[in-house]
Protein backbone atom coordinates (compact mmCIF):
# COMPACT_ATOMS: atom_id res chain seq x y z
CA UNK A 1 0.00 0.00 0.00
CA UNK A 2 2.96 2.52 1.08
CA UNK A 3 5.10 1.64 -2.33
CA UNK A 4 1.84 2.45 -4.60
CA UNK A 5 1.21 5.52 -2.59
CA UNK A 6 4.40 6.93 -3.12
CA UNK A 7 4.18 5.77 -7.46
CA UNK A 8 1.45 8.68 -7.34
CA UNK A 9 2.72 11.63 -8.60
CA UNK A 10 1.79 15.07 -9.62
CA UNK A 11 2.72 16.23 -13.64
CA UNK A 12 2.83 19.92 -14.33
CA UNK A 13 3.61 20.84 -18.36
CA UNK A 14 4.40 24.78 -18.63
CA UNK A 15 4.57 27.15 -21.87
CA UNK A 16 4.06 25.27 -25.35
CA UNK A 17 4.85 21.48 -23.18
CA UNK A 18 1.86 22.59 -21.42
CA UNK A 19 0.06 23.65 -24.61
CA UNK A 20 1.05 20.64 -26.88
CA UNK A 21 -0.36 18.37 -24.17
CA UNK A 22 -3.39 20.02 -23.90
CA UNK A 23 -3.39 20.48 -19.71
CA UNK A 24 -1.44 22.11 -17.19
CA UNK A 25 -1.55 19.20 -14.75
CA UNK A 26 -2.55 16.17 -13.84
CA UNK A 27 -2.31 13.10 -11.53
CA UNK A 28 -0.89 9.37 -12.50
CA UNK A 29 0.36 6.19 -11.22
CA UNK A 30 3.38 6.04 -12.30
CA UNK A 31 4.54 2.41 -13.90
CA UNK A 32 6.96 0.03 -12.54
CA UNK A 33 9.76 0.38 -15.01
CA UNK A 34 10.02 4.16 -14.75
CA UNK A 35 12.87 4.91 -12.78
CA UNK A 36 14.39 8.37 -13.82
CA UNK A 37 13.16 11.13 -16.13
CA UNK A 38 14.25 9.50 -19.10
CA UNK A 39 12.29 6.44 -18.60
CA UNK A 40 9.50 8.69 -17.53
CA UNK A 41 9.17 10.91 -20.75
CA UNK A 42 9.67 7.58 -22.79
CA UNK A 43 6.54 6.60 -21.33
CA UNK A 44 5.00 9.45 -21.49
CA UNK A 45 5.05 9.46 -24.89
CA UNK A 46 3.34 6.27 -25.16
CA UNK A 47 -0.06 8.12 -23.56
CA UNK A 48 -1.14 9.41 -27.03
CA UNK A 49 -0.50 11.52 -30.10
CA UNK A 50 -0.23 14.79 -28.24
CA UNK A 51 2.39 13.68 -25.46
CA UNK A 52 4.36 11.76 -28.70
CA UNK A 53 3.97 15.32 -30.38
CA UNK A 54 4.63 17.19 -26.90
CA UNK A 55 7.78 14.88 -26.01
CA UNK A 56 9.19 14.39 -29.65
CA UNK A 57 12.61 16.37 -28.73
CA UNK A 58 13.73 15.12 -25.10
CA UNK A 59 16.75 17.24 -25.61
CA UNK A 60 14.70 20.56 -25.33
CA UNK A 61 12.43 19.20 -22.20
CA UNK A 62 13.39 20.59 -18.81
CA UNK A 63 12.34 18.60 -16.07
CA UNK A 64 12.02 19.73 -12.29
CA UNK A 65 11.42 17.50 -9.55
CA UNK A 66 10.31 19.00 -6.27
CA UNK A 67 10.58 22.55 -8.02
CA UNK A 68 14.29 21.60 -8.11
CA UNK A 69 15.86 21.43 -11.89
CA UNK A 70 17.43 17.75 -13.00
CA UNK A 71 19.10 15.77 -15.38
CA UNK A 72 17.17 13.51 -17.04
CA UNK A 73 19.27 10.60 -15.56
CA UNK A 74 18.34 11.48 -12.21
CA UNK A 75 15.50 8.99 -10.60
CA UNK A 76 11.96 9.79 -10.12
CA UNK A 77 11.55 7.75 -6.63
CA UNK A 78 10.05 9.79 -3.93
CA UNK A 79 8.93 12.82 -6.12
CA UNK A 80 5.60 14.39 -5.23
CA UNK A 81 5.75 16.67 -8.22
CA UNK A 82 7.66 16.33 -11.46
CA UNK A 83 7.05 19.51 -13.93
CA UNK A 84 8.23 19.44 -17.68
CA UNK A 85 8.96 22.58 -19.44
CA UNK A 86 11.18 24.24 -22.66
CA UNK A 87 14.05 25.85 -21.58
CA UNK A 88 13.46 28.95 -19.87
CA UNK A 89 13.60 32.72 -21.21
CA UNK A 90 12.85 34.84 -18.20
CA UNK A 91 14.93 38.28 -17.81
CA UNK B 1 17.71 39.41 0.27
CA UNK B 2 14.48 39.22 -1.68
CA UNK B 3 12.79 37.64 -4.45
CA UNK B 4 9.02 38.26 -5.78
CA UNK B 5 7.11 37.58 -8.73
CA UNK B 6 4.08 39.74 -9.53
CA UNK B 7 1.86 40.68 -12.07
CA UNK B 8 2.16 44.29 -11.19
CA UNK B 9 4.10 46.97 -12.52
CA UNK B 10 7.56 47.95 -9.75
CA UNK B 11 8.51 51.16 -8.96
CA UNK B 12 12.69 50.98 -8.95
CA UNK B 13 13.66 54.07 -7.27
CA UNK B 14 11.04 52.99 -4.27
CA UNK B 15 12.43 49.55 -4.51
CA UNK B 16 16.19 50.44 -3.89
CA UNK B 17 15.03 53.26 -1.45
CA UNK B 18 13.40 50.70 0.75
CA UNK B 19 16.67 48.38 0.18
CA UNK B 20 19.07 50.80 1.33
CA UNK B 21 17.15 53.21 3.79
CA UNK B 22 19.10 54.06 6.79
CA UNK B 23 22.12 52.42 5.48
CA UNK B 24 25.56 54.56 5.66
CA UNK B 25 27.55 51.31 4.77
CA UNK B 26 26.49 50.46 1.64
CA UNK B 27 29.02 52.58 -1.53
CA UNK B 28 27.94 51.08 -4.54
CA UNK B 29 24.38 49.95 -5.55
CA UNK B 30 23.88 48.75 -9.14
CA UNK B 31 20.18 48.12 -10.77
CA UNK B 32 19.41 46.35 -13.85
CA UNK B 33 16.01 47.04 -15.29
CA UNK B 34 14.71 44.86 -18.71
CA UNK B 35 12.07 46.08 -20.65
CA UNK B 36 9.94 44.77 -23.11
CA UNK B 37 11.01 46.24 -26.49
CA UNK B 38 8.68 47.69 -29.68
CA UNK B 39 9.43 48.85 -32.76
CA UNK B 40 11.31 47.28 -35.30
CA UNK B 41 12.14 44.02 -34.44
CA UNK B 42 10.77 44.15 -31.11
CA UNK B 43 7.23 42.55 -29.89
CA UNK B 44 3.42 44.30 -30.23
CA UNK B 45 2.65 42.11 -27.03
CA UNK B 46 4.39 39.75 -24.79
CA UNK B 47 2.71 37.04 -22.18
CA UNK B 48 5.39 35.81 -19.31
CA UNK B 49 4.11 32.68 -17.78
CA UNK B 50 6.11 30.97 -14.93
CA UNK B 51 6.16 27.85 -12.62
CA UNK B 52 4.60 29.51 -8.83
CA UNK B 53 6.77 27.94 -6.22
CA UNK B 54 9.75 27.11 -8.38
CA UNK B 55 10.29 30.37 -9.53
CA UNK B 56 10.50 32.12 -5.93
CA UNK B 57 12.65 28.66 -4.75
CA UNK B 58 14.94 29.46 -7.76
CA UNK B 59 15.37 33.05 -7.02
CA UNK B 60 16.24 32.87 -3.24
CA UNK B 61 18.96 30.08 -4.49
CA UNK B 62 20.40 32.04 -7.25
CA UNK B 63 20.18 34.97 -4.80
CA UNK B 64 21.85 33.22 -2.06
CA UNK B 65 24.40 32.15 -4.59
CA UNK B 66 25.18 35.88 -5.38
CA UNK B 67 25.65 36.07 -1.46
CA UNK B 68 28.10 33.62 -1.01
CA UNK B 69 29.62 34.59 -3.87
CA UNK B 70 30.30 38.65 -3.28
CA UNK B 71 29.91 40.71 -0.12
CA UNK B 72 26.58 42.50 -0.78
CA UNK B 73 25.11 44.00 1.93
CA UNK B 74 21.46 44.05 0.33
CA UNK B 75 19.91 42.54 -3.09
CA UNK B 76 16.76 42.43 -4.61
CA UNK B 77 14.93 40.50 -7.31
CA UNK B 78 11.19 41.49 -8.63
CA UNK B 79 10.27 39.77 -12.22
CA UNK B 80 6.58 40.21 -13.80
CA UNK B 81 4.18 38.02 -15.34
CA UNK B 82 1.39 38.72 -17.38
CA UNK B 83 0.21 40.22 -20.38
CA UNK B 84 3.13 42.89 -21.12
CA UNK B 85 3.54 46.15 -23.56
CA UNK B 86 6.35 47.76 -25.10
CA UNK B 87 8.02 49.45 -22.91
CA UNK B 88 6.93 48.06 -19.78
CA UNK B 89 9.06 47.00 -17.01
CA UNK B 90 10.12 43.00 -16.88
CA UNK B 91 12.73 42.34 -14.60
CA UNK B 92 14.60 44.56 -11.72
CA UNK B 93 17.71 43.35 -10.05
CA UNK B 94 19.18 45.67 -7.13
CA UNK B 95 22.76 45.12 -5.63
CA UNK B 96 24.54 46.89 -2.76
CA UNK B 97 27.89 46.69 -1.80
CA UNK B 98 30.52 48.25 -0.07
CA UNK B 99 32.66 48.64 -3.53
CA UNK B 100 31.73 48.67 -7.10
CA UNK B 101 33.12 45.88 -8.35
CA UNK B 102 30.91 43.25 -6.13
CA UNK B 103 27.98 45.54 -7.23
CA UNK B 104 28.42 45.14 -10.70
CA UNK B 105 29.66 41.58 -10.80
CA UNK B 106 26.84 39.90 -9.03
CA UNK B 107 24.32 42.03 -10.47
CA UNK B 108 25.34 40.44 -14.15
CA UNK B 109 25.42 37.06 -12.45
CA UNK B 110 22.41 37.60 -10.87
CA UNK B 111 21.02 38.09 -14.42
CA UNK B 112 22.57 35.82 -16.08
CA UNK B 113 21.56 33.15 -13.82
CA UNK B 114 17.97 34.07 -13.83
CA UNK B 115 17.93 34.17 -17.49
CA UNK B 116 18.98 30.35 -17.52
CA UNK B 117 17.19 28.89 -14.00
CA UNK B 118 14.32 31.07 -13.34
CA UNK B 119 11.37 29.06 -14.92
CA UNK B 120 9.53 32.00 -16.90
CA UNK B 121 8.68 31.23 -20.45
CA UNK B 122 7.92 34.56 -22.92
CA UNK B 123 5.19 34.56 -25.21
CA UNK B 124 5.66 37.19 -28.06
CA UNK B 125 3.27 38.20 -30.17
CA UNK B 126 3.98 40.65 -33.63
CA UNK B 127 1.84 42.93 -35.04
CA UNK B 128 0.38 40.69 -37.07
CA UNK B 129 -0.84 39.07 -34.22
CA UNK B 130 0.74 35.52 -34.55
CA UNK B 131 2.00 34.48 -31.39
CA UNK B 132 5.46 32.94 -30.29
CA UNK B 133 7.18 31.19 -27.88
CA UNK B 134 10.42 32.82 -27.36
CA UNK B 135 13.59 30.40 -28.27
CA UNK B 136 16.18 30.24 -25.46
CA UNK B 137 19.44 31.87 -26.90
CA UNK B 138 22.70 30.08 -26.85
CA UNK B 139 24.10 33.36 -25.37
CA UNK B 140 22.50 33.24 -22.17
CA UNK B 141 24.13 29.61 -21.71
CA UNK B 142 27.44 31.17 -22.51
CA UNK B 143 26.60 33.81 -20.54
CA UNK B 144 25.73 31.93 -17.54
CA UNK B 145 28.57 29.51 -17.72
CA UNK B 146 31.19 32.20 -17.53
CA UNK B 147 30.57 31.81 -13.54
CA UNK B 148 31.40 28.41 -13.05
CA UNK C 1 24.53 61.65 -23.59
CA UNK C 2 24.52 63.87 -20.91
CA UNK C 3 27.17 64.47 -18.41
CA UNK C 4 26.78 66.91 -15.25
CA UNK C 5 28.48 68.09 -12.25
CA UNK C 6 26.52 69.60 -9.10
CA UNK C 7 26.65 70.44 -5.44
CA UNK C 8 22.74 69.36 -5.16
CA UNK C 9 22.03 65.86 -4.93
CA UNK C 10 20.35 63.84 -7.49
CA UNK C 11 17.04 61.68 -7.85
CA UNK C 12 18.44 58.32 -9.86
CA UNK C 13 15.26 57.53 -10.69
CA UNK C 14 13.86 60.75 -12.36
CA UNK C 15 16.85 61.07 -14.42
CA UNK C 16 16.02 57.52 -15.83
CA UNK C 17 13.01 58.38 -16.07
CA UNK C 18 13.96 61.58 -18.34
CA UNK C 19 16.26 59.64 -20.22
CA UNK C 20 14.22 57.02 -21.58
CA UNK C 21 10.67 58.60 -21.49
CA UNK C 22 8.43 57.31 -24.69
CA UNK C 23 10.83 54.87 -25.74
CA UNK C 24 9.54 51.52 -26.33
CA UNK C 25 13.24 50.52 -28.03
CA UNK C 26 14.66 50.01 -24.75
CA UNK C 27 15.54 46.51 -23.58
CA UNK C 28 18.22 46.98 -20.90
CA UNK C 29 18.78 49.87 -18.31
CA UNK C 30 21.75 49.93 -15.63
CA UNK C 31 22.47 52.46 -13.37
CA UNK C 32 25.50 52.63 -10.50
CA UNK C 33 25.39 54.98 -7.60
CA UNK C 34 27.99 55.57 -5.68
CA UNK C 35 27.57 57.26 -1.84
CA UNK C 36 29.89 58.12 0.56
CA UNK C 37 30.38 55.24 3.42
CA UNK C 38 30.34 55.86 6.73
CA UNK C 39 30.53 54.21 10.22
CA UNK C 40 33.61 51.48 10.65
CA UNK C 41 36.25 52.01 8.31
CA UNK C 42 34.34 54.77 6.92
CA UNK C 43 34.45 58.61 7.47
CA UNK C 44 32.54 61.16 9.26
CA UNK C 45 32.49 63.77 6.40
CA UNK C 46 34.26 63.70 2.82
CA UNK C 47 34.71 67.25 0.11
CA UNK C 48 34.73 66.96 -3.51
CA UNK C 49 37.13 69.19 -5.48
CA UNK C 50 36.82 69.25 -9.21
CA UNK C 51 38.07 71.13 -12.18
CA UNK C 52 35.45 73.00 -13.37
CA UNK C 53 35.43 73.01 -17.32
CA UNK C 54 38.04 70.01 -17.55
CA UNK C 55 35.58 67.92 -15.61
CA UNK C 56 32.42 68.24 -18.11
CA UNK C 57 34.73 67.72 -20.90
CA UNK C 58 36.88 64.55 -19.64
CA UNK C 59 33.25 63.38 -18.76
CA UNK C 60 31.96 63.89 -22.33
CA UNK C 61 34.75 62.32 -23.37
CA UNK C 62 34.56 59.22 -21.64
CA UNK C 63 30.35 59.03 -22.35
CA UNK C 64 31.55 59.54 -26.06
CA UNK C 65 34.19 56.90 -25.84
CA UNK C 66 31.24 54.12 -24.49
CA UNK C 67 28.95 55.08 -27.18
CA UNK C 68 31.93 54.32 -30.03
CA UNK C 69 32.33 50.91 -28.38
CA UNK C 70 28.62 49.69 -27.53
CA UNK C 71 24.94 50.29 -29.12
CA UNK C 72 24.16 52.49 -26.78
CA UNK C 73 20.36 54.71 -26.85
CA UNK C 74 21.00 56.52 -24.00
CA UNK C 75 23.06 57.51 -20.90
CA UNK C 76 24.06 59.80 -18.38
CA UNK C 77 26.62 60.53 -15.94
CA UNK C 78 25.92 63.01 -12.75
CA UNK C 79 28.49 63.54 -10.08
CA UNK C 80 28.21 65.96 -7.15
CA UNK C 81 31.15 68.10 -5.67
CA UNK C 82 31.11 70.21 -2.52
CA UNK C 83 30.18 68.65 1.24
CA UNK C 84 28.86 65.20 1.54
CA UNK C 85 28.23 63.12 4.55
CA UNK C 86 27.94 59.11 4.88
CA UNK C 87 25.15 57.99 3.08
CA UNK C 88 24.80 60.91 0.43
CA UNK C 89 24.81 60.00 -3.27
CA UNK C 90 28.51 61.05 -5.07
CA UNK C 91 27.91 59.79 -8.25
CA UNK C 92 24.95 58.31 -10.69
CA UNK C 93 25.84 56.19 -14.15
CA UNK C 94 23.10 55.46 -16.11
CA UNK C 95 23.32 53.45 -19.99
CA UNK C 96 20.30 52.17 -21.93
CA UNK C 97 20.67 49.36 -24.49
CA UNK C 98 18.73 47.46 -27.08
CA UNK C 99 20.37 44.11 -24.71
CA UNK C 100 21.84 43.46 -21.04
CA UNK C 101 25.25 42.94 -22.09
CA UNK C 102 26.10 46.49 -23.51
CA UNK C 103 24.32 48.18 -20.80
CA UNK C 104 25.90 46.02 -18.49
CA UNK C 105 29.57 46.55 -19.98
CA UNK C 106 29.29 50.51 -20.75
CA UNK C 107 28.25 50.80 -17.36
CA UNK C 108 31.41 49.40 -15.69
CA UNK C 109 33.47 51.21 -18.45
CA UNK C 110 31.75 54.89 -17.74
CA UNK C 111 32.70 54.00 -13.91
CA UNK C 112 35.98 52.93 -14.11
CA UNK C 113 37.11 55.66 -16.86
CA UNK C 114 35.53 58.11 -14.38
CA UNK C 115 37.56 56.67 -11.35
CA UNK C 116 40.97 56.94 -13.28
CA UNK C 117 40.52 60.16 -15.69
CA UNK C 118 37.66 62.75 -14.79
CA UNK C 119 39.53 65.25 -12.64
CA UNK C 120 37.55 65.05 -8.93
CA UNK C 121 39.53 64.97 -5.52
CA UNK C 122 38.21 63.46 -2.34
CA UNK C 123 39.18 64.84 0.94
CA UNK C 124 37.40 62.94 3.80
CA UNK C 125 37.66 63.53 7.65
CA UNK C 126 37.56 60.85 9.99
CA UNK C 127 35.82 60.99 13.37
CA UNK C 128 38.53 62.32 14.94
CA UNK C 129 38.16 65.31 12.64
CA UNK C 130 41.48 64.50 11.00
CA UNK C 131 41.41 65.20 7.14
CA UNK C 132 43.25 63.55 4.47
CA UNK C 133 43.24 63.49 0.82
CA UNK C 134 42.35 60.09 -1.21
CA UNK C 135 45.27 58.26 -2.15
CA UNK C 136 44.62 56.80 -5.58
CA UNK C 137 43.90 52.73 -5.72
CA UNK C 138 46.18 50.93 -7.99
CA UNK C 139 43.21 48.62 -8.41
CA UNK C 140 41.33 51.72 -9.76
CA UNK C 141 44.07 51.47 -12.52
CA UNK C 142 44.00 47.82 -13.47
CA UNK C 143 40.16 47.66 -13.60
CA UNK C 144 40.59 51.02 -16.07
CA UNK C 145 43.00 48.71 -18.24
CA UNK C 146 40.74 46.04 -18.68
CA UNK C 147 39.16 47.76 -21.10
CA UNK C 148 42.20 49.26 -23.08
CA UNK D 1 56.21 90.74 -28.70
CA UNK D 2 54.01 87.90 -29.89
CA UNK D 3 56.14 85.15 -28.86
CA UNK D 4 56.66 86.53 -25.52
CA UNK D 5 52.50 86.74 -25.25
CA UNK D 6 52.77 82.73 -25.99
CA UNK D 7 54.86 82.01 -22.94
CA UNK D 8 52.42 83.96 -20.55
CA UNK D 9 50.28 80.81 -19.01
CA UNK D 10 47.87 80.70 -16.28
CA UNK D 11 48.92 77.77 -13.92
CA UNK D 12 46.35 75.82 -12.08
CA UNK D 13 46.43 73.63 -8.99
CA UNK D 14 44.43 71.52 -7.85
CA UNK D 15 43.98 69.44 -4.20
CA UNK D 16 46.77 68.83 -1.93
CA UNK D 17 48.82 70.44 -4.76
CA UNK D 18 46.82 73.57 -4.48
CA UNK D 19 46.83 73.10 -0.70
CA UNK D 20 50.85 72.96 -0.51
CA UNK D 21 51.52 75.49 -3.23
CA UNK D 22 49.28 77.81 -1.46
CA UNK D 23 47.03 79.42 -4.16
CA UNK D 24 44.58 77.64 -6.77
CA UNK D 25 45.43 79.98 -9.66
CA UNK D 26 48.36 82.27 -10.93
CA UNK D 27 49.49 83.81 -14.72
CA UNK D 28 53.23 83.37 -14.99
CA UNK D 29 55.63 83.88 -18.03
CA UNK D 30 57.67 81.03 -19.16
CA UNK D 31 61.24 81.00 -18.97
CA UNK D 32 63.19 80.20 -22.29
CA UNK D 33 64.48 76.15 -20.83
CA UNK D 34 61.10 75.25 -20.20
CA UNK D 35 59.72 73.19 -23.37
CA UNK D 36 58.42 70.17 -21.91
CA UNK D 37 56.04 69.68 -18.70
CA UNK D 38 58.87 67.89 -17.31
CA UNK D 39 60.83 70.87 -17.49
CA UNK D 40 57.95 73.39 -16.36
CA UNK D 41 57.54 71.63 -12.98
CA UNK D 42 62.04 71.55 -12.66
CA UNK D 43 61.31 74.84 -13.16
CA UNK D 44 58.30 75.51 -10.46
CA UNK D 45 60.43 73.75 -7.85
CA UNK D 46 62.89 76.47 -8.20
CA UNK D 47 60.73 79.23 -7.16
CA UNK D 48 60.21 78.70 -3.27
CA UNK D 49 60.05 76.09 -0.66
CA UNK D 50 56.31 75.78 -1.21
CA UNK D 51 56.88 74.59 -4.95
CA UNK D 52 59.57 72.44 -4.23
CA UNK D 53 57.55 70.43 -1.53
CA UNK D 54 53.92 70.48 -3.68
CA UNK D 55 56.35 69.28 -6.71
CA UNK D 56 58.61 66.83 -4.61
CA UNK D 57 57.59 63.66 -6.07
CA UNK D 58 56.86 64.37 -10.00
CA UNK D 59 55.61 60.39 -10.41
CA UNK D 60 52.47 61.66 -8.37
CA UNK D 61 51.82 64.92 -10.34
CA UNK D 62 49.37 64.46 -13.02
CA UNK D 63 49.29 67.56 -15.69
CA UNK D 64 46.71 68.91 -18.03
CA UNK D 65 47.27 71.12 -21.26
CA UNK D 66 43.93 73.17 -21.82
CA UNK D 67 42.06 70.70 -20.10
CA UNK D 68 43.05 67.79 -21.53
CA UNK D 69 45.57 65.06 -20.09
CA UNK D 70 49.40 64.89 -20.93
CA UNK D 71 52.65 63.36 -19.98
CA UNK D 72 55.60 64.61 -18.34
CA UNK D 73 56.88 64.35 -21.89
CA UNK D 74 54.57 66.72 -23.86
CA UNK D 75 56.20 71.00 -25.34
CA UNK D 76 53.77 72.87 -23.33
CA UNK D 77 54.46 75.57 -26.56
CA UNK D 78 50.71 77.20 -27.35
CA UNK D 79 48.93 75.96 -24.15
CA UNK D 80 47.26 78.58 -22.76
CA UNK D 81 46.12 77.02 -19.02
CA UNK D 82 48.23 73.97 -17.60
CA UNK D 83 47.08 72.26 -14.62
CA UNK D 84 48.38 69.98 -11.36
CA UNK D 85 46.78 67.98 -9.52
CA UNK D 86 46.72 64.48 -7.96
CA UNK D 87 45.98 61.20 -9.23
CA UNK D 88 42.57 61.84 -9.49
CA UNK D 89 39.83 59.86 -6.84
CA UNK D 90 35.93 60.71 -8.17
CA UNK D 91 33.43 58.19 -8.51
Amino acid sequence: MSDIRKRRVKLLYFAWVREKVGSGSEEVELPPQVETVSDLIDWLRTRGPQFDDAFARPQVIRTALDKVHVKPAVRVAGAREIAFFPPVTGG
Amino acid sequence: MAARVQQEDFDAAAEVAALTAGRTDIGAIVTFTGRVRGGEGGVAAMTLEHYPGMTEAELSRIEAEAHSRWPLQASLIVHRVGELKPGDNIVLVATASAHRQAAFEAAGFLMDYLKTRAPFWKKETDASGNAVWVEARQSDDSAARRWS
